[in-house]
Order: C-alpha cells, then structure tokens, then sequence
C-alpha cells in the first residue's frame, strides 16, 4: 500500500461516523488513494490550518468555518452538501410522562450542552432562543458527542445534540420532540489542495451515494 | 566565602551545556507565550465576573485536592515504603496509573467507580465541586506519594530506631521524626500535587462536567474561551502561570529549607 | 504472638537497677554471635574485643533493635525475647536507654530538643531542668540552641550520650560513647557515669575504661572469650588480643 | 527474622486508616474501569492495524520523551540544586510550570515557541513525531526535574567532598558518586517522566496535531474513539494500563533496589 | 582570578614529601580558627586540642573543602590557597590524601572498589594489587567485596583510611583515623603509618599516638597553645589541658 497517493482529510470529530463510511467507499472504488483522516475540533483544525497544516480536504461541523479561508492566494471553494440539527433528548431512565418537559430546574436535574462558540452549541443557543426551556445545572460540554456520552451514561439527565448523535444512541436515550429548523447547522466541505485526489474526494462528498449514506445516518438535505 | 561560591558548584561542563538544553525546551514556548500575550488588552479580557468565578472555584478546588493528597497521600506513602505485604509491588504500581491513563480515562474510570451509575451505589459527585475535587485528588496525589516515597527510601532507618530506643511509641516516632525528616519532600510533594490539581483538565470535564461555579475552573474556562476567544485564553493562561509562580515561589523560600 | 503492648506500666516493674540474663544466639548472613551471661543488678560491664566482633550487635539484641534467633533475654524481672513463647518487648518498652555508636542525633532539632526527646515522648515533667543538667554533665550546655550540623564529631557524640542519659532508666547500653571525646571530658564524663549507679553495659576500646568496670567480657567472631573481673583479665589474660589491651 | 517482620512496620495504627482511605480513592475507579469492561468483545475491539499502530507511535514518542528528559533533566537539576546565581528562585520555579498550566496552553505555548509562525524561526515540527516528542518532553521533564532536584537536597555532600579529596575531578566525581548515589531517584523519576508522556494528550493534540501513524498516540485514538465508540475506549484504555502496568512493575522490581 | 586547572601534570611537581606552611585565619559563624606553623618535608605533625577546638576545620583548610578567610596555605612548592593573590587550589589538585573523622565510604560500591576509587579516577594502573595492599595493611582484604552497610563500625574506619593511603600522596591528613579501631589493629596501623615517610597531619585524642610524632600542635578554641616536640610537651605541659592528654 506504499505506492498509494495520501490524501489528509481535516474532519470535525462529530462526522467521524459519516466520513469513515466515506473514506472506506471512496477507497474501494479508488483503490490507488489513501484517505488519511485527521480528527479534532472544528476550531482546533482551522487554528492548524491557518498555521500551515497541510490539508487536502476540510471538513468542519459548520460551514461558517471555511470563512475566510484562502489557499495560494485563492478563495477556497466551500461546498454544502448537508445539514444536522440540534434536538433535545433525555436519557432513556429519566421519566419524562407526566412532567413539564420545558422545565428542567428540579434539585439534581443535569442537563448537558455543547459550550458556547462550538458549532452545536452555536445552533443550541439559537433553539433556546426560540423555546424557553427552562434549565436548573446546565454543563458546557467541548463538544456534542461529550454531551450524547453524559446523556447515555445517565450521568446527565437530558441534552442537546444533533439528530444524528441522537439516531447513533438508539434506545438509550428518548427524543423529546424540542427542535426548531432554524437550530441546525449547514456541513460543507472545501479542497484546500488542487490535487485531483483531492478534488475528486470533494466531489465524492456530494455525489449521490454519498447523499444515501449521510441520509441514513440522519443528515438533512442542504 | 565569596571565592568559593565562583564556579566551584563542582559540577563538569558538560553538565551545565545539557542542562542549557533543557532549559532551552522548558523555556522557549514560555517566552512565545509571554512575548505574544496581548498585553494592551489584558485587563479587559481578564476583569470579568467569570474569570473571577473560575478564579475561585480553581483555587477550591486544587487547594482541597493538595489538601485531600497531603492527608491520605502520605500515609500511602509510608505504608508503601515500610510495609511488606503480599502483592505490595502491584499494589504500589496501580497508585501510580493515575499517571500514565489519559485524563479522558481517568474521568472515565471515575464515571464507573464514583458515578451516578456506579456498581458502588450513587454518591451524587458529577457535576458538584465535591466531584471536581475527587477528580484532581485522583489525578494529582500520585505525584505526592512517589515523591514521598522516593524521600523515605534515602533516610537512614536508624533515626527512628534511636527514636524507639528514647521511649517514644510509634506514633509518636512518626509525628516527631518519620514526618520531619522528610518535611522537604512533602512540602515539595504537596506543591507538585497543587500544581497539577491547578492544571488538571480532562478527568475533570469527563466526570465533573463544566458547570460555571462549580466545576468551571480556570483551565476548562481556559479551553472554553480558546474556541471563542483565543486572546482571552492567553490572558486566563498568564494569570495561571502568575497564580502559580507566586504561590511556588513563596513556598520554595519559606519552607524548604536550603542545604 | 506478641505481648500486649502496655509499657508506659511495665516500666514501673522494672528496678532502677535492672539485672540481665542473656543467654541466646543471633544468626545474620555470615555471621553468628553466641553469648550467655548473667549481670547483677548495679553492676557495669565492660565489652571488648576486636572490630567486627559482635559488640554493637549483642547491645542492639539487648536493646532490641535485632530480635535473638534463639534462646532468650531477660532484662529486669521479665523476659523481653524468647522466640519459643513468642514474646518480643519493643525497644521503646524495654526500659533500656542506647547509645548508638553513632550519634545519630535528630538533624531537625536543636541539641535541647534533641535531649529532651525522650522525656517529651514519654510525657516526663521539668524537662527543661532534667535536660540541662544532663548537657551540663557532657560539657555542653552552651551548646544548647545549635542545630547537630553545627557540632564538631566530639560534641556531637557528647550530645548523643546526653540524650540517653537523661532518660535515667534503669539499664544503660553505650556503644563507644566516648570515641571521640578529648581526654579531659573523657575522664569527667567516666566518672559521673560511676556515679549513676544503674546497670550499665559498655562498649569500648580503651583499657582505662575498661579497667574501670565490675567485670570485662571479651568476645572474638561472635563467641565468649573470656567473662571475668579486669584485675583477674590483667593478671591473667586469656587471649594475645586482652593481653595487648591491657598492656 | 520472620518474627520481626509480623506488624513491626512501626508504623502507628492511624497511619494505616489514613493509607487505606487513600487508596480507596485511587483504587475504586480503577476498579470500575476493570469491571466494567467489554471483556468478551476485548480482543476483537484491540485487534486492528489502527491500534497496533497507535502504540508504536505512542511507545516510539513515550520512549524518545522520557529519553530526552532524562538526557537533558537531570542536569538541569543537578545546576538548579547546586549551583547558586541570581534569579535562580524564578528559574526554579519557570521549570515547574508546565505542571501547572493545562495541557492545552502548553501546546499553544508550544506553538510560539516552536510553531511554523514561530518568532523564533520555522521548525517544521508541527504535525510530525519529533513535534509530538517535544510535546511530551515539555510536560514530561518537569516530574524528572523535581524528582531528582528533591533526591539531590537530601545527599550528604561531604561524599563530593571526600570523592574530590581522592582526585577525582567533576566530571568523573559526577559519573561515579554524584549520579549513582542518587540512582533510585533518577530511575523513579524517568518513570514517571515516561509514564506522563505515556499518557500526554492536550499538548499533543494541540501542537502536533491528530495525524494517524504520526502523532496520534495510544490517548489520542483513546479519545478518538470515545465519542464515536465508548467501548472501543475502554479495551484501549486496558492496553494502556497493561502495558504500563507491565513496564512499571518490571522496572521497579529490577532497577530500584530495596533498603 | 583562578588558577588554571591543570592538576595531573601539577602533582607532578610536589615532591614526595610535602611541606607545609601555613599562616592564615579561617572565620565562620561564632568561630574563628587562627594558626601559623611549618611542617618540614617527610614530620609527622599530631593535632591535639579539646572538642570543638578547630582541629577538623585544620584540616578541612589544608585538604581545600574550606577556603580560608585571609592568610595563605603552602602545599609543597606552591601556594594553595591565598586570597590576596586569588589563588585556590581545588581539593583534587592539592595532592594531599584526607581522611575524614567520619568514615563516609561510598554506599553504591564495595569496600574494594572504594579503595580504588582514588586509584581509577587517576587512572593509575595496577589498581587492584595497590588496593589489596592497602586493604591487607589495615587487615580489611578479607572484606574486599562487601559493601559498607554490612561493615561495623572499626571496619569502615578502616576502610576509609586504606582508600586515603593507597593513592601515596604527599602529603596525609588523617582526621582521628583510628578512633573505633580496636588496640591491636590500632598499634599495627600505627606503626605502617610511621613506615610510610610522607608528611603527616594527623588528629588525634589518644596520647600514645602523639607521643610517636614528630611534633606536636595543641589547639584550643581556634588559637594555637603549644607547637613542641612530644617530649618536650610531656616535660613541661604548658597547659592543664595538655598535662592531663599526657599524663
Ligand atoms: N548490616 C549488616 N549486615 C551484614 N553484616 C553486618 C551488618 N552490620 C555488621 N555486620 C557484620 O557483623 C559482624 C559484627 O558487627 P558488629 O557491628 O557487631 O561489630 P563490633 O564488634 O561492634 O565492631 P566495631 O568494634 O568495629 O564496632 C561484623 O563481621 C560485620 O561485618
Ligand atoms: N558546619 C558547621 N557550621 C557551624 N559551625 C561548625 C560547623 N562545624 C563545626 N562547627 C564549629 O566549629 C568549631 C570547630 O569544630 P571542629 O569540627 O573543627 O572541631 P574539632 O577540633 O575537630 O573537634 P572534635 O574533637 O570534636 O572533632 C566547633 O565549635 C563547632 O561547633
Ligand atoms: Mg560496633
Ligand atoms: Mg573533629
């Protein structure tokens, strides 16, 4: 495997499930390309990229940090191919029949959220906005699958986290049914790299095929 | 006494060029932090309500876990170094895997020893300082016991023997002589474990939570203004660094005492 | 097993002259020392014999620092090690005072602190007045306030031996005390240690001393050698090596 | 011999009550950890090229770290407990840093000091092994430092002395009684310098990057795998604990000896 | 300020017998050490004087572990240790053996490869023959490979005094070297001691092994009270001190 090209994908490590998926897919039907894929925060990764990193393929959790990229003195090419929406959901053992599930201050109650300035919790901010759900100990998790990790454990009675992290944790967790379609966030993808390996993984990211993957794992159409 | 101080340490040349090495890592990333700080806006970043909540749940909570580490560390220790007993060697090697685990782990192993969920019974920690605390406990006293114990392995055993041999019962022996002997060690032990608690990120967040006021400390208020602010997280880090250096500084001077 | 420890009473079973027998064997790696004696209470014994001997080592079983292997010591009234009934009295509830051949005094504590020690531990009254006498009976009192780094080898030795004869216990084990103690202290310290009357055992390489005492026992490689009077020793030594001190 | 052995730690009995309380806090967790581990599932989680390389990085990074500590700390110890020179106080205490500031910090620290945007020039060490090497190094020296400076307080220096009266000059003085008699210390602090950087995350990730076969060490692919694959997480966390486990027990039993 | 290091080819140029000539002052917390005296090449010179005297800080000055304060030292051909000219030899360049009042053996290594310690870091060949020699001439080659934990107290003296006459300096400064060595090794060391013809410095509290110097210095509080012959001293005693060392 020595003789194949490398090509370094930078992901957010909330698509991890999405993109190693793709990467496999991508590999077999391109057997002579190696993804590499670089998993860290969104902001972590940009920070990297700005410093010189040397990236192919960026794939932040939102779009709005492929913002003012520029690769050689170009502007880079930012692609949407998908949307993820920020729900909130309650640990499978919390009893939800019978209760006020827009208050969530009773002594004990803890409820787990993406801090402030991450792309989740940007996107839980703006559903707060619009529903009041009243909340007693809120703790600002670095990112969303801390938060679905706390919520599943039972450590934190209920959470904010995308529809995706939500379908990933099957029974263990229960949809509350509080969303809003402006709480989500748009997933775009850029080559930084004008290497064709590098576009042809971009454009992989929106063909068809990828599309029925990503729609299985719950992403939305952008 | 002044002629002798010049240069005769006694230590070779060599020594000194590797140590330069050394200090060369240590130092460098220190003064590109300090040199890039954005010093003109310090004040402003750092006079926030927040920070002075983050400033004060830090202090709680690393100050409670030196304290939580000097109490039952050293005791730890003695046992460790004085006390044969089947399986000691493994016992004394599982102390120090607080070390070696990743933070994250650690949180975790916290999760399933102490959790709301734990096979143990429900203690109500997550998310409460008390919970922070038993964090940085966990993750700093190993370094309290191995310095500890490092420092009873070089004292001469018949200290203590003279100290039986004058009337004084074990207890006795270990307050006034066992604990002094080694008062450099200890000290330098509890501010090893301090320091670390101060630092401590990963076990905290994984079992603690970031709770602002109560869990929030001053490095997860760090890494939370990294993401939004990263100027804000230079300015948090200069004040921990200065937090810490007055609070070593001081400590060195006053307690451990120069050969 | 073991003897329930209560010592802060026993002691008080204990004369102020404790009488020893000591009849037993102590076996460590290459060397073995076996030694049977008896020693009225009062009296003051004298060991000699070459380096390496067995002289520290017999005061540290006496003391209790190294348990006997087999056989048994009985210090006072009650036996103190006896591996065949189990029992085994700690040093610090043997009611003995040792002096190490080395000073070993507690670094972190000043040459008072040091001497009061003892008392302190055991909760004694008027410690400060118990322990001045004690450092002005070696010649040091004016040292009082220092720290051991800042003795000479001789002070600090005079120190030690202050320390554990302030305690006033009923048998004293002074291993070398007077090595390094210049001639005229020397002869001072000698005589106001005939003068306490308790039980002594003393380890020395100085005839004087030596002649000094009720009786000398003489070992060689861990073994007796001889058990007398010193008049009877220096009339009639029965080794090369006894002759040669006491010539 | 046997006899003397039974309870005669002389110890005092609370010391014990305190120890035991102690190692409850250690020992719980880890405890969870083991419990609830996905034991049947262990060796098919494990069994991957991912995770085979993921150790040789961290080994090959670990190893180099603690190396490098070892090299270059121990004699900035010796110069910090030895040699007297103005600002020496601060200098001590700038060492000690790195265990203070979260791990996070000391990566960006690291980014000024030795990033590719450096004020200091380019150093390419960003995103490659030597880049994660140096990471761990900074986090993982300070332990060695303090570890040995400590040793070092509590020698007799007259051994120098008498060493220097019988001819030797420093540098054969430093090999051959400065440095042995010190040994247990300089091993112990090695190890746990090793084990640190066994466990290095934050300042790894933060200055090295997250590059599979590169950089992205045992705790890395611990925390890649713990938001998308818990028990994943866990089997690594074992392997690592094991793996510790087995380099620490072998270490001690062999290099540290026994008063 | 300093002078060069160049000590191996340096110790070339003391003679086999050093002489000494020292006239300096050395001050330290409460206490003050005044001497002036020559010693000629090949003397013998015993050190008497209460504890706490100043004899230790003697020697420390002449071997270089403490510089003096004003005065100079004269080791052999050169000046040693002179603050108004700067110059300071290093202990390791001023070709004297010392041997400490306190045994201080290396605890890492064995008795053999204490003694030769001195031996290997100057890289003198032959090393092993030397160190039995000297290990046989204080009866210790029986020892050779224990370690210092497991010897008693005379057998490390003793050690720590091979380790110091093996490297055949120029110049001894033996600090109470046989202060737990019992009478008999005492008396054969002594008299190898007299047979080796270096110069000798040597502290002592025993009167026998005064009588056998050359010359006797008495100190007393840091001041010089007599410089004589034994006989000489022994004669007319001129302190009561003296008397009573002698008597
Ligand atoms: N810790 C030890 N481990 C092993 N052997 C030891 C130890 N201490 C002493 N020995 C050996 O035990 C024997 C007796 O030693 P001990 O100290 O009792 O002699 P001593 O008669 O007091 O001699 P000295 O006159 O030199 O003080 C010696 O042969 C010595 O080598
Ligand atoms: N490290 C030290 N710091 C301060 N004072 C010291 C120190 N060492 C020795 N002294 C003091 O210096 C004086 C001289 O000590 P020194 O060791 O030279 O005496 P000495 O003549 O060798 O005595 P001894 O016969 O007991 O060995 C003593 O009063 C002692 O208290
Ligand atoms: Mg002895
Ligand atoms: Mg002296």
């Amino acid at each position: 495997s020595n003789d194949r090209t490398t090509v370094d994908v930078f992901a957010a490590s909330s698509l991890t499930d999405a993109f190693s998926q793709l990467e496999t897919r991508f590999e077999q039907a391109n057997p002579t390309v190696d993804i590499r894929l670089i998993l860290g925060g969104s902001d972590t990764l940009r920070r990297q990229i700005d410093d010189g990193a040397d990236a192919d393929v960026f794939a932040p959790a939102d779009e709005s940090l492929l913002d003012g990229l520029t690769v050689d003195g170009g502007v880079i090419n930012a692609r949407p191919y998908a949307t993820n929406q920020v729900e909130m959901i309650a640990n499978s053992g919390v009893r939800t029949d019978g209760r006020d599930l827009f208050d969530w201050t009773q002594e004990g109650v803890v409820v787990a959220r993406c801090e402030e300035g991450v792309p989740c919790g940007m996107a839980t901010d703006v559903l707060l906005a619009e529903i009041p759900v009243r909340l007693g100990v809120v703790t600002f998790e670095p990112n969303v699958r801390e938060v679905l990790t706390k919520v599943r454990l039972g450590e934190a009675d209920a959470g904010f986290v995308y529809r995706t992290d939500r379908l990933s944790a099957g029974d263990d967790v229960v949809d509350l049914g509080i969303t809003s379609a402006s709480a989500s966030v748009r997933l775009a993808v850029a080559a930084l790299s004008d290497r064709t390996e590098a576009i042809a993984f971009a454009d992989f990211v929106l063909s068809d095929e990828a599309a029925a993957v990503l729609q299985d794992l719950g992403f939305g159409r952008p | 006494m002044k002629r002798r101080r010049i240069g005769s340490s006694g230590l070779p040349p060599a020594v000194f060029l590797f140590a330069a090495l050394g200090l060369l890592v240590l130092i460098v990333p220190l003064l590109g932090l300090l040199i890039q700080a954005p010093w003109s806006n310090l004040w402003n970043l750092l006079s926030t309500d927040q920070t002075l909540t983050a400033i004060r749940v830090s202090l709680i909570v690393s100050l409670a876990a030196a304290a939580g580490s000097l109490i039952v560390g050293v005791p730890l220790a003695f046992v460790l170094a004085r006390v044969e007993f089947p399986g000691k060697s493994i016992l004394r090697t599982l102390v120090t895997v607080p070390l070696v685990l990743p933070p994250v782990v650690t949180g975790v192993a916290l999760l399933y020893g102490f959790g709301n969920r734990s096979i143990f019974g429900r203690f109500d920690l997550p998310f409460s300082t008390t919970g922070a605390v038993l964090a940085a406990t966990m993750v700093a006293m190993p370094f309290l016991i191995l310095s500890v114990e490092g420092a009873l392995r070089s004292v001469d055993p018949r200290f203590e023997q003279t100290a039986a041999s004058l009337g004084a019962r074990p207890l006795y022996r270990w307050w006034h002589v066992g604990l002094p002997m080694i008062r450099p060690s200890i000290v330098a032990g509890t501010v090893l474990a301090w320091a670390r608690a101060l630092g401590e990120f990963g076990a905290t967040i994984t079992f603690a939570g970031n709770v602002p006021g109560v869990t929030r400390t001053l490095p997860l208020e760090v890494s939370t203004a990294y993401t939004n602010d990263p100027d804000r997280a230079v300015a948090l880090s200069l004040l921990m660094l200065a937090v810490s250096l007055i609070v070593l500084i001081s400590l060195r001077d006053r307690w451990v005492p120069r050969r | 097993m073991r003897r329930p420890r209560r010592a802060r009473s026993e002691n008080e079973f204990v004369p102020l002259k404790a009488a020893i027998e000591a009849d037993f064997q102590l076996v460590r790696a290459d060397f073995t020392l076996t030694v049977a004696f008896d020693l009225e209470p009062g009296a003051t014994l004298a060991v000699v014999g070459p380096n390496g001997s067995g002289k520290s080592t017999l005061l540290s079983a006496l003391a209790g620092h190294t348990p006997v292997t087999s056989g048994a010591i009985r210090i006072g009234t009650r036996a103190v090690d006896d591996p065949l009934t189990g029992t085994f009295v700690r040093p610090e509830d043997r009611a003995v005072a040792f002096v190490h051949q080395e000073p070993l005094l507690f670094p972190h504590l000043t040459v008072r602190a040091n001497v009061e020690f003892g008392l302190r531990a055991q909760k004694v009254h008027s410690r400060r007045l118990l322990a001045e006498a004690a450092l002005a009976a070696v010649g040091m009192l004016d040292y009082a306030d220092s720290k051991p780094a800042e003795l000479s080898g001789g002070q600090a030795q005079r120190v030690s031996l202050a320390r554990g004869l302030v305690l006033q216990r009923s048998l004293l084990l002074l291993d070398e005390p007077l090595s390094k103690v210049d001639v005229s202290n020397r002869r001072t310290i000698r005589k106001s240690l005939q003068e306490q009357g308790q039980t002594q055992v003393i380890v020395t390489h100085g005839p004087e001393h030596a002649r000094e005492c009720d009786r000398v026992l003489a070992i060689d490689n861990g073994v007796i050698v001889a058990l007398a009077t010193p008049d009877a020793l220096i009339a009639e030594p029965p080794t090369a090596w006894l002759k040669e001190l006491f010539q």
